[in-house]
Protein backbone atom coordinates (compact mmCIF):
# COMPACT_ATOMS: atom_id res chain seq x y z
CA UNK A 1 0.00 0.00 0.00
CA UNK A 2 2.49 2.71 0.92
CA UNK A 3 6.45 2.24 0.64
CA UNK A 4 8.33 4.83 1.90
CA UNK A 5 12.26 4.51 1.82
CA UNK A 6 15.45 7.04 2.36
CA UNK A 7 18.28 5.41 0.66
CA UNK A 8 22.09 5.94 0.93
CA UNK A 9 23.35 3.60 -2.00
CA UNK A 10 22.27 3.47 -5.29
CA UNK A 11 19.51 1.43 -6.43
CA UNK A 12 17.65 -0.24 -9.59
CA UNK A 13 14.86 2.11 -10.22
CA UNK A 14 13.04 -0.86 -12.68
CA UNK A 15 13.41 -3.67 -10.21
CA UNK A 16 11.26 -1.38 -7.88
CA UNK A 17 8.76 -0.56 -10.30
CA UNK A 18 8.43 -4.21 -11.23
CA UNK A 19 8.20 -4.91 -7.39
CA UNK A 20 5.97 -2.54 -6.73
CA UNK A 21 3.34 -2.95 -9.85
CA UNK A 22 3.61 -6.69 -9.42
CA UNK A 23 2.55 -5.91 -5.56
CA UNK A 24 -0.91 -4.71 -6.72
CA UNK A 25 -2.31 -7.02 -9.27
CA UNK A 26 -5.97 -5.11 -9.15
CA UNK A 27 -4.53 -1.93 -10.13
CA UNK A 28 -4.92 -1.22 -13.51
CA UNK A 29 -1.76 1.00 -14.50
CA UNK A 30 1.04 2.22 -12.51
CA UNK A 31 2.52 5.45 -12.92
CA UNK A 32 5.87 5.99 -11.95
CA UNK A 33 8.61 9.30 -12.37
CA UNK A 34 12.32 8.15 -11.57
CA UNK A 35 14.85 11.75 -11.67
CA UNK A 36 18.29 11.26 -12.21
CA UNK A 37 21.55 12.83 -11.95
CA UNK A 38 21.91 14.52 -15.60
CA UNK A 39 24.97 13.41 -17.39
CA UNK A 40 24.77 16.52 -19.57
CA UNK A 41 25.95 20.71 -18.51
CA UNK A 42 28.79 19.26 -16.47
CA UNK A 43 27.87 18.48 -13.50
CA UNK A 44 30.19 15.89 -12.06
CA UNK A 45 28.29 14.49 -8.55
CA UNK A 46 25.35 15.83 -6.96
CA UNK A 47 24.85 15.87 -3.09
CA UNK A 48 21.46 15.70 -1.02
CA UNK A 49 21.92 15.71 2.75
CA UNK A 50 18.94 15.54 4.68
CA UNK A 51 17.47 16.32 8.12
CA UNK A 52 16.34 12.61 10.19
CA UNK A 53 13.93 14.17 12.97
CA UNK A 54 12.07 15.17 9.26
CA UNK A 55 13.33 14.29 6.34
CA UNK A 56 11.48 10.71 6.21
CA UNK A 57 8.14 11.56 8.45
CA UNK A 58 7.86 14.14 5.80
CA UNK A 59 7.83 12.05 3.39
CA UNK A 60 5.24 9.29 4.90
CA UNK A 61 3.17 12.18 5.65
CA UNK A 62 3.11 13.18 1.89
CA UNK A 63 2.44 9.16 0.69
CA UNK A 64 -0.16 9.78 3.04
CA UNK A 65 -1.90 12.45 1.60
CA UNK A 66 -1.72 11.66 -1.50
CA UNK A 67 -3.12 8.08 -0.72
CA UNK A 68 -6.03 10.40 0.84
CA UNK A 69 -6.80 12.45 -2.34
CA UNK A 70 -6.93 10.09 -4.80
CA UNK A 71 -8.27 6.41 -4.82
CA UNK A 72 -5.00 4.61 -5.06
CA UNK A 73 -4.31 0.67 -4.96
CA UNK A 74 -0.42 1.58 -3.67
CA UNK A 75 2.01 4.60 -3.91
CA UNK A 76 5.86 4.48 -3.23
CA UNK A 77 8.71 7.49 -2.67
CA UNK A 78 12.08 6.78 -3.10
CA UNK A 79 14.32 9.15 -2.39
CA UNK A 80 18.68 9.12 -2.06
CA UNK A 81 20.64 11.24 0.05
CA UNK A 82 24.21 11.60 -0.22
CA UNK A 83 26.35 11.58 -3.28
CA UNK A 84 26.12 10.66 -6.18
CA UNK A 85 26.97 10.12 -9.73
CA UNK A 86 25.90 11.08 -13.03
CA UNK A 87 23.16 8.43 -14.48
CA UNK A 88 22.53 7.67 -10.46
CA UNK A 89 18.61 7.56 -9.98
CA UNK A 90 17.60 10.35 -7.34
CA UNK A 91 13.95 10.28 -6.53
CA UNK A 92 11.11 7.23 -7.71
CA UNK A 93 7.71 7.60 -7.05
CA UNK A 94 4.98 5.26 -8.68
CA UNK A 95 0.81 5.24 -8.23
CA UNK A 96 -0.76 2.07 -8.33
CA UNK A 97 -4.46 2.96 -8.63
CA UNK A 98 -7.73 1.36 -10.81
CA UNK A 99 -7.70 4.31 -13.40
CA UNK A 100 -4.83 5.70 -15.08
CA UNK A 101 -6.00 9.93 -14.53
CA UNK A 102 -5.33 9.20 -10.75
CA UNK A 103 -2.50 7.44 -10.93
CA UNK A 104 -0.76 10.39 -13.43
CA UNK A 105 -1.86 12.91 -10.41
CA UNK A 106 -0.60 11.08 -7.56
CA UNK A 107 2.91 10.87 -9.28
CA UNK A 108 2.54 14.48 -10.14
CA UNK A 109 1.83 15.93 -6.87
CA UNK A 110 4.63 13.94 -5.55
CA UNK A 111 7.02 15.29 -7.61
CA UNK A 112 5.88 18.65 -6.98
CA UNK A 113 6.38 18.30 -3.37
CA UNK A 114 9.44 16.49 -3.47
CA UNK A 115 11.22 19.22 -5.36
CA UNK A 116 10.57 22.10 -3.44
CA UNK A 117 8.50 20.97 -0.06
CA UNK A 118 10.52 17.85 1.23
CA UNK A 119 13.38 18.11 3.41
CA UNK A 120 16.18 17.77 1.14
CA UNK A 121 19.37 19.87 0.48
CA UNK A 122 20.89 19.59 -3.12
CA UNK A 123 24.40 20.62 -4.23
CA UNK A 124 26.23 20.15 -7.39
CA UNK A 125 29.83 19.88 -8.49
CA UNK A 126 30.92 21.34 -11.57
CA UNK A 127 34.89 21.66 -12.35
CA UNK A 128 35.89 21.09 -9.21
CA UNK A 129 33.35 23.20 -7.28
CA UNK A 130 30.59 22.77 -5.30
CA UNK A 131 27.27 24.51 -5.83
CA UNK A 132 23.95 24.44 -3.62
CA UNK A 133 20.93 24.57 -6.01
CA UNK A 134 17.29 25.64 -4.64
CA UNK A 135 14.18 25.24 -6.43
CA UNK A 136 13.55 27.02 -9.84
CA UNK A 137 10.81 29.10 -10.09
CA UNK A 138 8.79 26.56 -11.97
CA UNK A 139 9.35 23.97 -8.92
CA UNK A 140 7.30 26.68 -6.68
CA UNK A 141 4.38 27.22 -8.90
CA UNK A 142 4.11 23.52 -9.90
CA UNK A 143 3.54 22.91 -5.92
CA UNK A 144 0.87 26.19 -5.89
CA UNK A 145 -1.15 23.95 -8.14
CA UNK A 146 -2.20 21.42 -5.40
CA UNK A 147 -3.11 24.46 -2.58
CA UNK B 1 24.85 23.50 29.89
CA UNK B 2 24.27 23.02 26.16
CA UNK B 3 21.94 23.59 22.93
CA UNK B 4 22.77 21.41 19.86
CA UNK B 5 22.73 23.58 16.75
CA UNK B 6 22.36 21.50 13.53
CA UNK B 7 23.08 23.78 10.12
CA UNK B 8 21.92 22.09 7.50
CA UNK B 9 22.07 23.04 3.41
CA UNK B 10 24.81 25.97 2.72
CA UNK B 11 23.89 27.55 6.10
CA UNK B 12 26.62 24.29 7.15
CA UNK B 13 29.04 25.58 4.58
CA UNK B 14 28.83 29.35 6.23
CA UNK B 15 29.04 28.02 9.60
CA UNK B 16 32.19 26.29 8.77
CA UNK B 17 30.42 23.10 10.79
CA UNK B 18 27.51 21.00 10.34
CA UNK B 19 27.09 21.35 14.69
CA UNK B 20 27.94 23.89 17.16
CA UNK B 21 26.97 23.86 20.61
CA UNK B 22 25.34 26.96 22.38
CA UNK B 23 24.86 27.95 26.08
CA UNK B 24 21.30 27.23 27.22
CA UNK B 25 18.94 28.77 27.41
CA UNK B 26 18.87 30.07 24.01
CA UNK B 27 16.16 32.04 22.62
CA UNK B 28 15.85 34.47 19.01
CA UNK B 29 17.82 36.88 19.98
CA UNK B 30 20.84 34.86 21.78
CA UNK B 31 20.78 32.86 18.89
CA UNK B 32 21.51 35.67 16.27
CA UNK B 33 24.53 36.88 18.98
CA UNK B 34 25.72 33.22 18.96
CA UNK B 35 25.83 33.30 15.12
CA UNK B 36 27.02 37.06 14.25
CA UNK B 37 27.39 38.58 11.31
CA UNK B 38 26.83 36.94 8.01
CA UNK B 39 25.44 33.92 9.49
CA UNK B 40 22.98 35.96 11.77
CA UNK B 41 21.98 37.58 8.81
CA UNK B 42 21.22 34.06 7.03
CA UNK B 43 19.11 32.84 9.53
CA UNK B 44 16.85 36.11 9.71
CA UNK B 45 15.93 35.61 6.06
CA UNK B 46 12.19 35.03 5.24
CA UNK B 47 13.22 31.46 3.97
CA UNK B 48 14.95 29.83 6.89
CA UNK B 49 12.92 27.95 9.36
CA UNK B 50 13.66 26.51 12.71
CA UNK B 51 13.24 22.80 13.93
CA UNK B 52 13.44 22.41 17.72
CA UNK B 53 13.67 18.45 18.69
CA UNK B 54 12.38 18.13 15.34
CA UNK B 55 9.41 20.02 15.75
CA UNK B 56 8.81 23.03 13.08
CA UNK B 57 8.49 26.27 14.81
CA UNK B 58 5.68 28.61 13.40
CA UNK B 59 7.42 31.47 14.61
CA UNK B 60 11.13 31.69 14.87
CA UNK B 61 11.52 34.59 16.99
CA UNK B 62 9.30 32.24 19.37
CA UNK B 63 12.29 30.55 19.78
CA UNK B 64 13.20 28.77 23.78
CA UNK B 65 15.44 26.51 23.64
CA UNK B 66 17.03 24.54 26.94
CA UNK B 67 19.45 22.26 28.10
CA UNK B 68 19.96 19.20 25.52
CA UNK B 69 17.63 20.53 23.30
CA UNK B 70 18.82 20.53 19.03
CA UNK B 71 17.71 22.99 17.10
CA UNK B 72 18.03 22.76 13.64
CA UNK B 73 18.51 25.50 11.26
CA UNK B 74 16.80 24.82 7.82
CA UNK B 75 17.14 27.15 5.02
CA UNK B 76 15.30 26.72 1.66
CA UNK B 77 14.85 22.93 0.36
CA UNK B 78 16.03 21.18 -2.85
CA UNK B 79 15.18 17.72 -3.13
CA UNK B 80 14.55 15.36 -6.31
CA UNK C 1 15.26 8.77 -29.02
CA UNK C 2 12.17 6.42 -30.13
CA UNK C 3 11.23 3.02 -29.52
CA UNK C 4 8.54 1.55 -30.64
CA UNK C 5 7.26 -1.96 -30.15
CA UNK C 6 4.65 -4.55 -30.55
CA UNK C 7 4.90 -7.72 -28.82
CA UNK C 8 3.37 -11.14 -29.18
CA UNK C 9 4.61 -12.44 -25.86
CA UNK C 10 5.29 -11.18 -21.96
CA UNK C 11 7.88 -8.63 -21.62
CA UNK C 12 9.20 -6.95 -17.77
CA UNK C 13 8.41 -3.58 -17.96
CA UNK C 14 10.50 -2.54 -15.06
CA UNK C 15 13.85 -3.97 -17.13
CA UNK C 16 12.41 -1.71 -20.50
CA UNK C 17 11.97 1.06 -18.00
CA UNK C 18 15.25 0.94 -16.25
CA UNK C 19 17.22 0.36 -20.14
CA UNK C 20 15.28 3.48 -21.49
CA UNK C 21 16.00 5.52 -18.71
CA UNK C 22 19.90 4.79 -18.86
CA UNK C 23 19.69 5.37 -22.50
CA UNK C 24 18.90 9.20 -21.93
CA UNK C 25 21.44 10.42 -19.34
CA UNK C 26 20.92 13.69 -20.24
CA UNK C 27 16.92 13.75 -19.49
CA UNK C 28 16.41 14.68 -15.67
CA UNK C 29 13.58 12.47 -15.69
CA UNK C 30 11.20 9.51 -16.87
CA UNK C 31 7.72 9.37 -16.58
CA UNK C 32 6.45 5.77 -17.27
CA UNK C 33 2.90 4.10 -17.77
CA UNK C 34 2.29 0.43 -17.16
CA UNK C 35 -0.82 -0.91 -17.98
CA UNK C 36 -1.43 -4.44 -16.76
CA UNK C 37 -3.56 -6.93 -16.50
CA UNK C 38 -6.30 -6.96 -13.21
CA UNK C 39 -6.27 -9.90 -11.35
CA UNK C 40 -9.69 -8.09 -9.68
CA UNK C 41 -13.25 -8.29 -11.49
CA UNK C 42 -13.43 -11.55 -12.11
CA UNK C 43 -10.95 -11.30 -15.84
CA UNK C 44 -9.50 -14.41 -16.41
CA UNK C 45 -7.94 -13.58 -19.50
CA UNK C 46 -7.60 -10.73 -22.03
CA UNK C 47 -7.18 -10.66 -25.79
CA UNK C 48 -5.88 -8.00 -27.89
CA UNK C 49 -6.14 -8.31 -31.60
CA UNK C 50 -4.80 -5.95 -34.05
CA UNK C 51 -4.53 -4.80 -38.10
CA UNK C 52 -0.93 -5.41 -38.92
CA UNK C 53 -1.02 -2.64 -41.84
CA UNK C 54 -2.53 -0.21 -39.31
CA UNK C 55 -1.29 -0.71 -35.82
CA UNK C 56 2.76 -0.59 -35.83
CA UNK C 57 2.54 2.50 -38.14
CA UNK C 58 -0.40 4.25 -35.77
CA UNK C 59 1.82 3.85 -33.16
CA UNK C 60 4.80 5.32 -34.45
CA UNK C 61 3.11 7.97 -35.90
CA UNK C 62 1.90 8.95 -32.12
CA UNK C 63 5.39 8.41 -30.59
CA UNK C 64 6.37 10.92 -33.25
CA UNK C 65 3.53 13.08 -32.28
CA UNK C 66 4.51 13.31 -29.11
CA UNK C 67 7.97 14.21 -29.73
CA UNK C 68 6.92 17.16 -32.05
CA UNK C 69 4.33 18.60 -29.00
CA UNK C 70 6.64 18.30 -25.96
CA UNK C 71 10.63 18.70 -26.04
CA UNK C 72 11.55 15.15 -25.03
CA UNK C 73 14.84 13.40 -24.68
CA UNK C 74 12.84 10.44 -26.27
CA UNK C 75 9.37 8.23 -25.97
CA UNK C 76 9.19 4.28 -25.84
CA UNK C 77 5.88 2.87 -26.58
CA UNK C 78 5.33 -0.91 -26.43
CA UNK C 79 1.83 -2.06 -26.69
CA UNK C 80 1.43 -6.51 -26.46
CA UNK C 81 -1.22 -8.45 -28.28
CA UNK C 82 -2.46 -11.70 -28.27
CA UNK C 83 -3.91 -13.64 -25.11
CA UNK C 84 -2.49 -12.22 -21.53
CA UNK C 85 -3.33 -13.49 -18.67
CA UNK C 86 -4.05 -11.15 -14.90
CA UNK C 87 -0.67 -9.59 -13.62
CA UNK C 88 0.97 -9.15 -17.25
CA UNK C 89 1.36 -5.87 -18.64
CA UNK C 90 -0.30 -4.95 -21.69
CA UNK C 91 0.86 -1.96 -22.57
CA UNK C 92 4.10 0.31 -21.26
CA UNK C 93 4.92 3.41 -22.22
CA UNK C 94 7.79 6.32 -21.21
CA UNK C 95 9.16 9.62 -21.93
CA UNK C 96 12.30 11.22 -20.85
CA UNK C 97 12.80 14.63 -20.70
CA UNK C 98 14.93 17.65 -19.63
CA UNK C 99 12.14 18.95 -17.29
CA UNK C 100 9.13 16.22 -15.48
CA UNK C 101 6.05 18.19 -16.93
CA UNK C 102 6.77 17.75 -20.35
CA UNK C 103 7.37 14.02 -19.46
CA UNK C 104 4.24 13.57 -17.65
CA UNK C 105 2.04 15.47 -20.50
CA UNK C 106 3.60 13.25 -22.79
CA UNK C 107 2.93 9.85 -21.05
CA UNK C 108 -0.43 11.14 -20.53
CA UNK C 109 -0.76 11.92 -24.13
CA UNK C 110 0.40 8.65 -25.26
CA UNK C 111 -1.75 6.62 -23.08
CA UNK C 112 -4.58 8.19 -23.58
CA UNK C 113 -4.43 7.85 -27.70
CA UNK C 114 -3.55 4.42 -27.44
CA UNK C 115 -6.47 3.65 -25.08
CA UNK C 116 -9.35 4.76 -27.73
CA UNK C 117 -7.68 5.96 -30.78
CA UNK C 118 -4.48 3.28 -31.73
CA UNK C 119 -5.56 -0.01 -33.48
CA UNK C 120 -6.21 -2.58 -31.18
CA UNK C 121 -9.03 -4.42 -29.74
CA UNK C 122 -9.92 -6.02 -26.84
CA UNK C 123 -12.33 -8.95 -25.29
CA UNK C 124 -11.79 -10.14 -21.63
CA UNK C 125 -12.61 -13.87 -20.59
CA UNK C 126 -15.22 -13.89 -17.45
CA UNK C 127 -16.65 -16.68 -16.37
CA UNK C 128 -15.36 -18.55 -19.57
CA UNK C 129 -17.19 -16.40 -21.63
CA UNK C 130 -15.39 -14.03 -24.08
CA UNK C 131 -16.36 -10.37 -24.04
CA UNK C 132 -15.95 -7.22 -26.44
CA UNK C 133 -14.45 -4.14 -24.49
CA UNK C 134 -14.90 -0.60 -26.18
CA UNK C 135 -13.20 2.31 -24.39
CA UNK C 136 -15.43 4.10 -21.37
CA UNK C 137 -16.87 7.33 -21.82
CA UNK C 138 -14.21 8.94 -19.66
CA UNK C 139 -11.41 7.33 -22.21
CA UNK C 140 -13.41 9.36 -25.31
CA UNK C 141 -13.18 12.81 -23.01
CA UNK C 142 -9.85 12.03 -21.98
CA UNK C 143 -8.26 12.02 -25.52
CA UNK C 144 -10.20 15.25 -26.40
CA UNK C 145 -8.79 17.21 -23.88
CA UNK C 146 -5.79 16.82 -26.23
CA UNK C 147 -7.48 18.35 -29.63
CA UNK D 1 -11.22 -12.60 -58.97
CA UNK D 2 -11.45 -11.85 -55.36
CA UNK D 3 -10.98 -9.55 -53.00
CA UNK D 4 -10.16 -10.20 -49.17
CA UNK D 5 -12.08 -9.13 -46.09
CA UNK D 6 -10.42 -8.99 -43.26
CA UNK D 7 -13.05 -8.72 -39.90
CA UNK D 8 -11.74 -7.09 -36.77
CA UNK D 9 -12.70 -7.07 -33.26
CA UNK D 10 -16.44 -8.25 -32.57
CA UNK D 11 -17.15 -7.85 -36.57
CA UNK D 12 -14.84 -11.41 -36.45
CA UNK D 13 -17.19 -12.91 -34.63
CA UNK D 14 -20.53 -11.59 -35.99
CA UNK D 15 -18.32 -13.08 -39.59
CA UNK D 16 -17.70 -16.20 -38.21
CA UNK D 17 -14.15 -16.14 -39.39
CA UNK D 18 -11.57 -13.43 -39.63
CA UNK D 19 -10.93 -13.21 -43.43
CA UNK D 20 -13.60 -13.81 -46.21
CA UNK D 21 -13.23 -14.04 -49.79
CA UNK D 22 -15.35 -11.67 -52.06
CA UNK D 23 -16.09 -10.69 -55.93
CA UNK D 24 -13.96 -8.32 -57.28
CA UNK D 25 -14.71 -5.35 -58.31
CA UNK D 26 -16.47 -4.12 -55.23
CA UNK D 27 -18.29 -0.99 -54.44
CA UNK D 28 -20.19 0.10 -51.34
CA UNK D 29 -23.45 -1.35 -51.90
CA UNK D 30 -21.51 -4.54 -53.10
CA UNK D 31 -20.09 -4.74 -49.82
CA UNK D 32 -23.61 -4.61 -47.90
CA UNK D 33 -25.14 -7.35 -50.21
CA UNK D 34 -22.04 -9.66 -49.43
CA UNK D 35 -22.45 -9.35 -45.90
CA UNK D 36 -26.05 -9.28 -45.66
CA UNK D 37 -28.30 -8.84 -42.65
CA UNK D 38 -26.66 -8.18 -39.12
CA UNK D 39 -23.27 -7.94 -40.20
CA UNK D 40 -23.95 -5.11 -43.21
CA UNK D 41 -25.71 -3.22 -40.54
CA UNK D 42 -22.74 -3.53 -38.20
CA UNK D 43 -20.75 -2.51 -41.15
CA UNK D 44 -22.88 0.45 -41.44
CA UNK D 45 -22.58 2.07 -37.71
CA UNK D 46 -20.90 5.37 -37.68
CA UNK D 47 -18.23 4.12 -35.85
CA UNK D 48 -17.02 1.54 -38.11
CA UNK D 49 -14.31 2.35 -40.71
CA UNK D 50 -12.66 0.94 -43.72
CA UNK D 51 -9.60 0.47 -45.01
CA UNK D 52 -8.18 -0.17 -48.42
CA UNK D 53 -4.76 -2.31 -48.32
CA UNK D 54 -3.73 -0.23 -45.27
CA UNK D 55 -5.24 2.84 -46.37
CA UNK D 56 -8.41 4.30 -43.94
CA UNK D 57 -10.99 5.62 -46.32
CA UNK D 58 -12.55 8.69 -45.35
CA UNK D 59 -16.16 8.01 -46.68
CA UNK D 60 -16.08 4.09 -46.57
CA UNK D 61 -19.58 4.33 -48.81
CA UNK D 62 -16.47 5.68 -51.64
CA UNK D 63 -15.24 2.11 -51.45
CA UNK D 64 -13.89 0.73 -54.73
CA UNK D 65 -11.41 -2.39 -54.40
CA UNK D 66 -10.54 -4.41 -57.19
CA UNK D 67 -8.82 -7.56 -57.39
CA UNK D 68 -6.79 -8.38 -54.59
CA UNK D 69 -7.24 -6.03 -52.41
CA UNK D 70 -7.35 -6.12 -48.74
CA UNK D 71 -10.50 -4.53 -47.56
CA UNK D 72 -10.27 -3.99 -43.43
CA UNK D 73 -13.76 -3.78 -41.29
CA UNK D 74 -12.61 -1.87 -38.39
CA UNK D 75 -15.35 -1.86 -35.13
CA UNK D 76 -14.13 1.06 -32.63
CA UNK D 77 -10.89 0.12 -30.75
CA UNK D 78 -9.77 -0.26 -27.84
CA UNK D 79 -6.23 -0.62 -26.88
CA UNK D 80 -4.06 -0.41 -23.60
Amino acid sequence: MKDVRLLESAFAPGEAIERFAQGHPDAGGVVSFAGQVRAADGCEALELSHYAPLTLPGMDALADEALARWPLDGVMVVHRSGLMLPGETIVLVAAAARHRRDAFHAADFLMDHLKSDAWFWKREKRAGQWHWVEPREADYSDLARWK
Amino acid sequence: MAVTLVFLGRLADLAGAPVREADAPLDWAGLLAVLGGELAEAVSGAKVRLAVNGALLADKTALAAGDGDEVALLPPVSGG
